[in-house]
């Protein structure tokens, strides 16, 4: 299986090479990859199904807890074969839908790969390795998304989806490493078998957030959604995709998996039920806005996936029962109606359905479909949406907590996917013929294919769950979900209850809304305004603001006025070292002064030739003095026993004269550039340095603990380096590797000098890389 | 004695340099300060030498002692002319009591000739310039 | 400057067959040399005029000396005493010397001489200008300098 | 501005280089016992170039060290300094062990720290002296 | 000796810092200068000062006569010395070129390559 | 002997205080650069001393270095000043 | 004789010596640097063979014992560094022969890179405290002539602030060695931790420590001392740029680790606070600095920075996972760094401009380029499962066990923002299509620094380009046999007997284990390590 997954990969890194070699029929080729893993999950299910849970372990990164190995119960099986099987009809569209298009290859490439990583994210054992393959559908569907990518809308909208679900990917990171960390294991079959309970543990609200944060970001919850319909900005086999069966339901699959572990605490419970509520109603009430029919479709999405979550949240066996059949009723129907989008789009040249009607006569068989998808969407028999929206409501109905506003937001709910469902499937069907951009016709056999499988599927499901074996299927997810065995059984007839009765309600109100939409729009529109304020202003104005504060802290602390730079280096060191030398610590000073008359003298103008060059008004004085200072230093080093010091000291201080003396020819006198207050601030940040330096120096004198090491060096020159001179001794032999550097370093110092001096731009016509300016400073908005 | 010699040696020669010192401070201007510097210093740097030859007494640290006179005196005069002759190209400020310049007549400041002024014997009188101080 | 050499290696093989390497015995050694070759002199071509150039030297050195103490004590005599009794100026000297070693050697002896400063030299090489800083007697002056110039050119004539 | 070098620098530099390049070659032989060593003889040595420099100008100078750019002898310096750290591995020793040998007929030690250090020479005399050069260089090229 | 010496090199310390918090290029540089002297000075004092007893062995001896000035310090300092001479010449070079291409002995006028 | 050392040692001293405030107060660079010059004689006048009080002949050497190469700042300085560099007073 | 140990500093500074004997000859200097790269590169994977057998490997150069002559120790970080600087050193030969100007290789270009990778090597395998400033300062000085070598105005200006600064931390550092000699009376590290911990004036060690802290500091661009680098790092040829950003900070950061977990590791319960949110501003400030940049290098020179704080940070939270992860990040930002400003070299060839605004269609005229600059850019900013979301899982786990809940916290949303940079750069770059006025010829003429043709040598610049994005990928794939190496490096670090052994013998180790508290500490954390499979 594994070996599966990442052949994936390598297929999705072959495909150019498919697409040279067989062209247009690479889709079909590259379809047979899901439909034969598809296959092999099926043959899979009667082990899962009968003997539980399978465990295919496989390591990688053992020192690390991450391994390579695949969890396959019902829930991942569900996924996996709805990933897989959705997969074939999206590939086998998708070659209708972009023939010829001249980015195919590509295209191919991001799509198995992120077909190969939803598969290991639905599969995957470990904590981390979920995480990975979690981040790799993050960065796949953002190569999707932005798959028109000259197109500036296509570029934004996919930058948006990766910022919003990487972000929440980092937070999903932190909380797997918490639960990884809490639990102590990364396996995620062990956690889930393990007796510990998680719910009381010191982390589980940290923890749990975090994971939540995740999976809302990833499955478009409220306030994270609006990321969602954005991304109809990707080709439409590509909405198709992450829509009904991959992508968006990542965070549900999260959420699914981790619910008998971490679920059924108040705190889960109340956060996924309004999340889950709220998303449900935004989604729906914004659907009806649009007349986009990808945007419909999208926020039609974005309720499906609140749903889901809700149905999580409430956590109860009928929830329980919901959330797997109307997971897969959504992926089924979802994906054909996108896929007719597409079809809508690719023939008629719009996706305005106001644009369209009356295609009926062109299109019978897209008509059909779309007719078939828009009725499981509206849940009515005999169609799988239809037992997945009764059991939804059932289950509102039977929610613990908050019960009444999941009762109404779902019903709301209900009644808006209905208009939105008989919009989609009527609108453009029916009534009167409208000029289209394009004239239609009916669409190629391989864009007929997905979508007329994936309807049929929903009629089929619907007609008989258990004769095709969906009963056992999502029995054996929700088992998984719950976390215990839930015998139940899937049928179109509950009897006449509350939730049937809603049902038809809701089944009249919406279409009552479906006649009156025109109007309702207009009056919708007018909400606009308010509109603006919502969650996606609120990601703009923060991506803007960090824009704005990072320029405003670029051009605080990076100001290019090199004395404030050093400024801040020495007020960090005079802060760390006065902190631990006079704070914390305290010096060691021994004063005892034995000083000779001349030796004073010395260091006196030794002190003086510094001080003088500070304050001439003269830089050649300054010169001058300095040279001064060195001469000073020099006898120093000869007065105290230095002479080879000294030597040094006199003729390089000498050669700096010399070429200080080359240099400032060229340049100008001094001139007083800073203010009296600069001065001052200098003068005493200096001053505090040289007050903390004469006492490190003082203190470090003082310090008699060690012999030093150069005892042995004195007692060694002789006898065995040869050398009466320990110095010279210690430079060429004892310490020649710090000479050796010592002489490098010189000569670099002239490779630099004469290649700054000789080099010129003449001898290097042609090279601007570095000439240029930051002139362009108009804010980023690719 | 020859401690006497020596300490003797190293005052005047000690003293010299102070001299050397004293001029150069009081002095008035470049030309006569230098005369101060040079020859003062070198002087008490020869004596200075020549007590240490004398108080080590062997071959090398005489030879050393040797060097560094016969050093300092072929040093000293050179710097001492490179050094006055840019000061006195440039335009160093001359004392106010100089009584004769017979350089500055024979000296073209643009072609930076120098001629012998063998023919000029008669400008050799100084005129003063507004730029000498008082 | 061969004669100055065979000197120098007679007064080396002295202290090597006498043993005794001090200072001492090298300048023993080094009479000892001279003598030989003024004995020889006559016989070796090389060696012609070496002889007679070595108290032509000592006598330019104590001369130099006398120069350099007495001068010196005038100028001390002058920078220690408030007045100025100085009257410096700048002279052109007229040079008997012609080669440039024999004109650097002259500059750098005057410059040596307290009192008087080597300036420049003119570009036809014919005169020496001086800055000194006692010309009240400027004729003696003259004098005095173009003495040691003859003095040290004899020494390379 | 002034021509630069006069009879009387120019003499005194012709007399003095070779005095002061000696000299820095005996500051090198004797620097294992006596001050000295690699670097102050190489400081020696470049300070006669330098004085030179000065009096005769860079062309000058140039035709004194006739093909020899101060690049060569900061090359040769460097490559000196490296062929002294090899010999010990030679003889199973770590790195920069020294290795000393007489030789017989004019019995003068010599050793790989000796090598080393006549590696320190040039290239300080290199360096110093290539710094120098195109500093004057570039001086009289520009107005 | 050392508190002596101690002292100046704190008024090294401090110049030099001074120096360098200039906006004139040229002051910068007399800073560096100045305060890879103090350093150096700082190794050479930190460790002790010892007069008259230079690390030198006499002919003929394989040890010093008495106890004689720590050799260590000094290499180091000699080393350091020399890498401070290249670096500084370096950095008097530089200043030189960015003054000819900037025509100003001012820092203030060399940000374009931070904003 | 002693006595003598130190107060030559003194008097050297003074020595160089003097020719700092020469530095110091100038005025131009021809006159500053005497004074580093004669600065520099007077070191090897007080290294001297040095050799002969600590009875090391050894610093001797340092002496030398400083009577050969001492005079070439001042010859950099003169050529800046040839060149046409300002005398800065 | 272990000559491997010494070999990766006296190979490169040999052929650093001998490219320049041969500087008149251009196709020598050319040969030499390829050939000294490869030779580096063999000896770097013959002491990292080594030192996976053997633990440590030291040389006492010159047979002078330790702690009085000067030691060279390879440890597993020391070791994986040098083996790092040897696949940069060979990448960048490599790269360099197609994009160095004539006069760039007249003046010394190919001999400084030998130099520039001997200090670096040299600063790796030192045992010596005083010889890691020499080999900081040719390292340096080897840096200051590259940054400057073309001599352009920005070069100049980035040159003033890139060497004053760095010259401020040298001193720095110089002064602290000369006050710790002064203090402990040695130089070898070894030597010197065992003093340290015997150190009666604990106020001088706290010193040495901040200032120590503070040098390498500066070097490895941390919070607030890394002024100097976005000021720099986009001047130089690119070459310069990529070696610069891959290796130099690296070097300080090195030496942050070796110091602060060898000699200073009593000093950390104080320093570690002030080190950890000293990583954490280094982060967000880097990152916040990339957000606003337009050009393509500045982006990257901000983002070295930001993840600086990553290392320091695995070292703030002074656990050995935390270390581990600490020099995972250290090794992946290397290979990965320097693969995006050779990225960055190639599309400046392919489009003569480093501004994102008038750069453009790369994604369909170079979809290799796109490609290695995909994993490149995502790997930076921590997506799995390349190079870089290992060190940040490692660190982010090492962080949460040590507690550090915001610093990690923070460290996990500083990922996004890189992301944010990354996106940006590949957005306009690769994406977007080139902008009407910026049509470039339709076969673009690439031209070298000098402005010659250039265009059969483009594959040079692809070759490690392509090698590195590899590397990275491979990083991410072979994760468990790369972590087994950090968590050597993480105990080796955390348990500092072991090198003090390996340089100075057994004996004095035992006197080190008596005084290591830190051992102790490691062990527990080991044991929790222990417990989770
Ligand atoms: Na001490
Ligand atoms: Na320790």
């Amino acid at each position: 299986m594994q070996f599966a997954v990442l052949m994936g990969f390598v297929l999705a890194a072959l495909s150019p090479l498919l697409n040279r070699w067989f062209g247009e029929r690479a889709s079909l080729l590259l379809a047979l990859f899901p439909a034969l893993l598809a296959a092999w999950l099926l043959s899979q299910a009667p082990l899962v199904l009968h003997e539980g849970p399978q465990l295919l372990a496989w390591s990688w990164v053992p020192s690390l807890g991450i391994s390579l190995s695949f969890l396959l119960d019902g829930l991942s099986l569900l996924f996996g074969l709805l990933i897989t099987g959705i997969g074939t009809c999206v590939l086998v569209y998708a070659g209708g839908y972009l023939k010829g298009h001249q980015d195919m290859a590509r295209f191919h490439l991001a799509l198995v790969a992120f077909m190969a990583s939803m598969l290991g994210l639905v599969l995957a054992d470990g904590l981390l390795t979920l995480f990975i393959f979690w981040e790799l559908t993050s960065i796949t569907s953002y190569l999707l998304i932005g798959f028109n990518h000259q197109d500036i809308e296509a570029r934004k909208s996919a930058r948006q989806g990766l910022f919003v679900t990487v972000a929440g990917g980092l937070a999903l990171m932190a909380g797997l490493v918490l639960l990884g960390v809490a639990s102590g294991s990364w396996s995620l079959h062990d956690i889930l078998r393990a007796d510990e309970d998680l719910r009381q543990h010191a982390l589980y609200t940290p923890m749990l957030i975090c994971l939540l944060l995740g999976a809302f970001t990833k499955s478009a919850q409220f306030p994270f959604h609006f990321w969602l319909p954005n991304a109809m900005a990707a080709p439409t086999p590509v909405s198709a995709y992450l829509h009904s069966a991959t992508m968006v339901k990542a965070g549900i699959y999260l959420l699914a998996r981790l619910q008998p572990e971490l679920g059924g605490t108040a705190l889960w419970v109340t956060i996924l039920s309004v999340v889950g509520a709220t998303t449900m109603l935004t989604g729906a009430f914004l659907a009806i806005h649009h007349t986009n029919i990808k945007k419909l479709l999208a926020y039609s999405t974005v309720m499906a996936l609140g749903t889901l979550t809700m149905l999580l949240g409430i956590g109860s066996e009928y929830a329980m029962t919901a959330f797997v059949t109307f997971l897969l009723a959504h992926s089924l129907y979802k994906g054909a109606l996108f896929m007719v989008a597409g079809i809508l789009d690719h023939e008629t040249g719009t996706k305005d359905v106001t644009a369209m009607g009356g295609l009926r006569s062109v299109m019978p068989v897209t008509a059909t479909i779309a007719l078939i998808a828009a009725l499981s969407l509206a849940g009515v028999p005999p169609l799988l949406g239809f037992i997945g929206k009764e059991l939804m409501l059932e289950a509102a109905l039977g929610a613990e907590r908050v019960r009444s506003i999941l009762v109404v937001f779902a019903f709301m709910a209900a009644v808006l996917t209905i208009a939105v469902a008989s919009i989609i499937a009527l609108r453009p069907f029916y009534g009167a013929r409208h000029e289209t951009p394009k004239t239609p016709h009916e669409a190629p056999l391989s864009m007929l294919i997905g979508p007329g499988l994936l309807a049929l599927g929903s009629l089929a499901l619907g007609l008989a769950p258990a004769m095709l074996g969906a009963d056992a299927l999502l029995t054996s997810a929700a088992t998984a979900v719950a976390g215990e065995a839930l015998p139940i059984s899937l049928s179109l007839w509950y009897g006449v209850n509350m939730a049937l009765i809603m049902s038809v309600v809701s089944l009249l109100l919406g279409f009552f809304l479906f006649k009156r939409w025109d109007s309702v729009r207009g009056q919708l529109a007018r909400l606009t305004p308010v509109m603006r304020y919502g969650p996606e202003a609120g990601y703009e104005g923060l991506m803007n603001g960090i824009v704005r504060f990072s320029e405003w802290q670029t051009r605080l602390l990076q100001n290019g006025y090199m004395r404030n730079y050093i400024l801040v280096m020495l007020v960090v060191l005079i802060a760390l070292i006065g902190n631990s030398i006079l704070l914390r610590h305290s010096p060691q000073l021994a004063l005892e002064l034995d000083v000779r008359f001349h030796e004073v003298i010395v260091v006196g103008t030794m002190a003086m030739g510094a001080l003088f060059a500070t304050i001439s008004r003269s830089r050649l004085g300054a010169v001058v003095s300095v040279g001064i200072m060195g001469f000073s230093i020099a006898l120093i080093f000869i007065l105290f026993s230095a002479p080879d010091l000294g030597i040094t000291q006199l003729l390089v201080e000498t050669m700096t004269v010399i070429l200080l003396v080359l240099v400032l020819f060229r340049l100008p006198r001094f001139s007083n550039l800073s203010t009296n207050l600069e001065r001052i601030r200098d003068g005493s940040v200096a001053a505090t340095m040289g007050v903390l330096m004469f006492l490190l120096i003082m203190t470090a004198w003082s310090i008699d603990q060690f012999e030093s090491i150069s005892t042995y060096m004195v007692e060694n020159s002789a006898p065995l380096a040869h050398g009466r001179n320990i110095v010279n001794v210690i430079l060429v032999d004892y310490r020649a590797l710090d000479t050796l550097g010592e002489m490098f370093v010189l000569a670099l110092a002239a490779i630099g000098v004469i290649a700054m001096l000789k080099l010129r731009h003449g001898e290097t016509e042609g090279r601007t890389n570095s000439g240029e300016k930051a002139s362009v400073k108009e804010p980023y908005d690719g | 004695m020859i401690d006497a010699i020596k300490g003797a040696m190293l005052l005047v020669g000690a003293s010299f340099m102070l001299l050397a010192a004293v001029g150069l401070l009081r002095l008035p201007d470049l030309l006569t300060r230098m005369h101060a510097t040079t020859k003062a210093a070198a002087l008490g740097v020869i004596l200075i030498m020549l007590a240490s030859a004398m108080h080590f007494a062997e071959v090398g640290v005489v030879a050393r002692s040797l060097a560094i006179i016969v050093f300092i005196l072929i040093t000293a005069p050179i710097a001492a002319h490179v050094i006055g002759r840019a000061g006195y190209f440039v335009g160093s400020r001359l004392w106010s009591g100089t009584v004769k310049d017979e350089l500055r007549p024979n000296y073209d400041p643009l072609t930076h000739e120098l001629k012998s002024g063998m023919e000029t014997q008669e400008n050799a009188k100084r005129h003063p310039r507004n730029t000498d101080p008082d | 400057m061969t004669g100055a050499i065979w000197n120098l290696l007679l007064g080396l093989a002295w202290v090597l067959l006498s043993g005794d390497f001090s200072g001492l015995n090298l300048l023993v050694g080094m009479i000892f040399g001279y003598i030989a070759l003024l004995l020889i002199e006559p016989q070796v071509d090389g060696l012609k005029g070496y002889p007679a150039r070595v108290p032509r030297f000592i006598g330019f050195l104590g001369f130099f000396i006398k120069e350099l103490v007495q001068a010196n004590l005038r100028v001390a005599f002058d920078i220690l005493t408030p007045p100025w009794h100085m009257q410096p100026g700048v002279i052109a000297l007229p040079l008997s010397a012609r080669t440039e070693m024999e004109i650097t050697l002259v500059a750098n002896l005057i410059s040596l001489t307290p009192g008087t400063l080597s300036l420049d030299v003119s570009d036809d090489r014919k005169v020496l200008y001086i800055h000194a800083m006692f010309l009240d007697d400027e004729e003696e002056l003259r004098r005095n300098l173009k003495e040691m110039e003859h003095r040290a050119l004899e020494l390379f004539r | 501005m002034v021509k630069s070098g006069t009879i009387i620098l120019n003499t005194a530099a012709r007399f003095l280089m070779p005095l002061q390049l000696m000299f820095s070659v005996f500051l090198l032989l004797r620097g294992h016992d006596e001050p000295g060593g690699g670097f102050i003889a190489g400081l020696v040595a470049a300070g006669a170039f330098t004085l030179y420099l000065f009096a005769f100008g860079v062309s000058a100078t140039k035709e004194v060290l006739r093909m020899v750019d101060p690049r060569d002898l900061i090359g040769a310096g460097l490559f000196f300094g490296m062929i002294s750290v090899v010999p010990a591995w030679f003889m199973g020793q770590p790195f920069l062990t020294a290795q000393w040998w007489t030789i017989p007929v004019i019995d003068f030690k010599a050793s790989t720290p000796l090598i080393f250090d006549i590696g320190v020479y040039l290239a300080v005399l290199g360096s110093v002296m290539g710094m120098v050069m195109a500093l004057m260089e570039v001086d009289k090229d520009e107005p | 000796m050392e508190p002596l010496m101690a002292l100046v090199i704190g008024l090294l310390y401090a110049t030099a810092i001074f120096m360098m918090l200039r906006r004139s290029i040229v002051k910068l540089v007399i800073g560096l200068l100045l305060l890879s002297n103090a350093a150096n000075l700082l190794i050479f004092t930190t460790a002790g000062m010892t007069r008259g007893a230079p690390p030198l062995i006499p002919e003929g001896m394989m040890q010093p006569l008495g106890g004689v000035a720590d050799p260590l310090p000094q290499a180091v300092v000699l080393t350091a010395i020399v890498i401070a001479f290249g670096v500084l010449a370096f950095a008097v070079v530089l200043i030189r070129r960015a003054y000819e291409i900037v025509k100003a002995d001012d820092l203030d006028k060399m940000k374009d390559t931070d904003t | 002997m002693e006595t003598v050392i130190l107060i030559s040692q003194v008097i050297m001293g003074l020595a160089l205080v003097l020719t700092f405030v020469r530095v110091v107060r100038g005025p131009s660079l021809p006159d500053r650069v005497v004074a580093l010059e004669l600065f520099s004689t007077t070191v090897v006048g007080l290294v001297g001393v040095y050799a002969i009080q600590s009875g090391v002949s050894s610093f001797l050497d340092a002496a030398i270095v400083i009577a050969l190469m001492g005079f070439l700042a001042a010859i950099g300085f003169a050529r800046f000043l040839e060149r046409g560099g300002p005398r800065d007073d | 004789m272990r000559p491997e140990v010494a070999l990766p500093v006296l190979l490169p500074l040999l052929s650093g010596a001998i490219s320049l004997m041969f500087w008149r000859s251009r196709p020598m200097q050319r040969f030499i640097a390829v050939a000294g790269n490869v030779a580096l590169f063999v000896v770097s994977l013959w002491l990292f063979v080594a030192v996976l057998e053997d633990g440590y490997i030291t040389i006492q150069m010159g047979s002078w014992p330790a702690p009085f002559g000067i030691t060279l120790v390879a440890d597993m970080l020391s070791a994986v560094m040098i083996l790092l600087t040897g696949i940069i050193g060979l990448a960048m030969g490599i790269y360099s022969l197609a994009t160095t100007g004539r006069g760039h290789e007249k003046f010394g270009y190919y001999p400084l890179m030998h130099l520039l990778l001997a200090g670096v090597a040299g600063a790796f395998l030192t045992g010596d405290i005083f010889n890691l400033y020499v080999w900081f300062e040719v390292m340096l000085v080897a840096s200051f002539a590259l940054l400057t070598l073309g001599g352009e105005r920005a070069q100049m200006e980035g040159a003033i602030k890139y060497v004053t600064l760095n010259l401020l931390a040298s001193v720095i550092f110089l002064s602290a060695v000369g006050l710790l000699y002064g203090t402990v009376g040695t130089l070898n590290m070894a030597d010197i931790a065992l003093r340290m911990d015997e150190a009666e004036h604990s106020g001088m060690v706290e010193v040495l420590a901040v200032m120590f802290m503070v040098a390498f500091g500066i070097k490895a661009a941390a919070f607030p001392l890394f002024f100097w680098l976005p000021a720099s790092y986009h001047t130089p040829p690119v070459a310069v740029s990529a070696l610069f950003a891959g290796l130099l900070t690296k070097v300080g950061v090195y030496s942050l680790f070796r110091v602060f977990t060898l000699i200073f590791d009593q000093t950390m319960g104080y320093l570690q606070d002030i080190m950890l949110w000293g990583a954490v501003l280094t982060m967000v400030t880097g990152v916040l600095g990339a957000a606003a940049q337009y050009e393509f290098r500045r982006i990257l020179s901000f983002h070295i920075v930001s993840q600086i704080g990553y290392m320091i940070l695995g070292l703030a939270l002074y656990t050995p996972l935390a270390i581990a992860g600490g020099v995972f990040a250290i090794m992946h930002n290397i290979i990965v760094k320097t693969n995006l400003f050779l990225i960055s070299g190639i599309t400046h060839r392919l489009q003569g401009t480093y501004q994102l605004k008038k750069m453009g269609g790369l994604y369909r005229e170079r979809p290799w380029l796109a490609v290695a600059f995909f994993i490149s850019a995502f790997s930076l900013a921590g997506i799995p499962p390349l190079s870089g979301f290992f060190a940040k899982f490692v660190l982010v786990r090492a962080g949460f066990e040590a507690e550090a809940y915001v610093a990690t916290g923070i460290a996990l949303a500083v990922g996004l923002m890189t992301l944010y940079s990354m996106v940006k750069i590949w957005n306009e770059v690769f994406w977007k299509a080139l902008p009407e006025e910026n049509q470039v010829p339709e076969t673009p003429t690439p031209t070298g620094d000098d402005g010659r043709l250039l265009k059969p040598s483009l594959w040079m610049m692809y070759l490690p380009v392509v090698v590195l994005a590899m590397m990275s990928l491979l990083i991410g794939v072979f994760a468990e046999p790369i972590m087994l190496v950090m968590n050597q490096i993480g105990d080796q670090l955390m348990t500092p007997s072991g090198y003090i052994e390996a340089v100075l013998g057994a004996s004095a180790s035992a006197e080190a284990a008596l005084l290591d508290p830190l051992e102790i500490q490691a062990e527990r954390v080991d044991d929790r390590l222990e417990e989770t499979p």
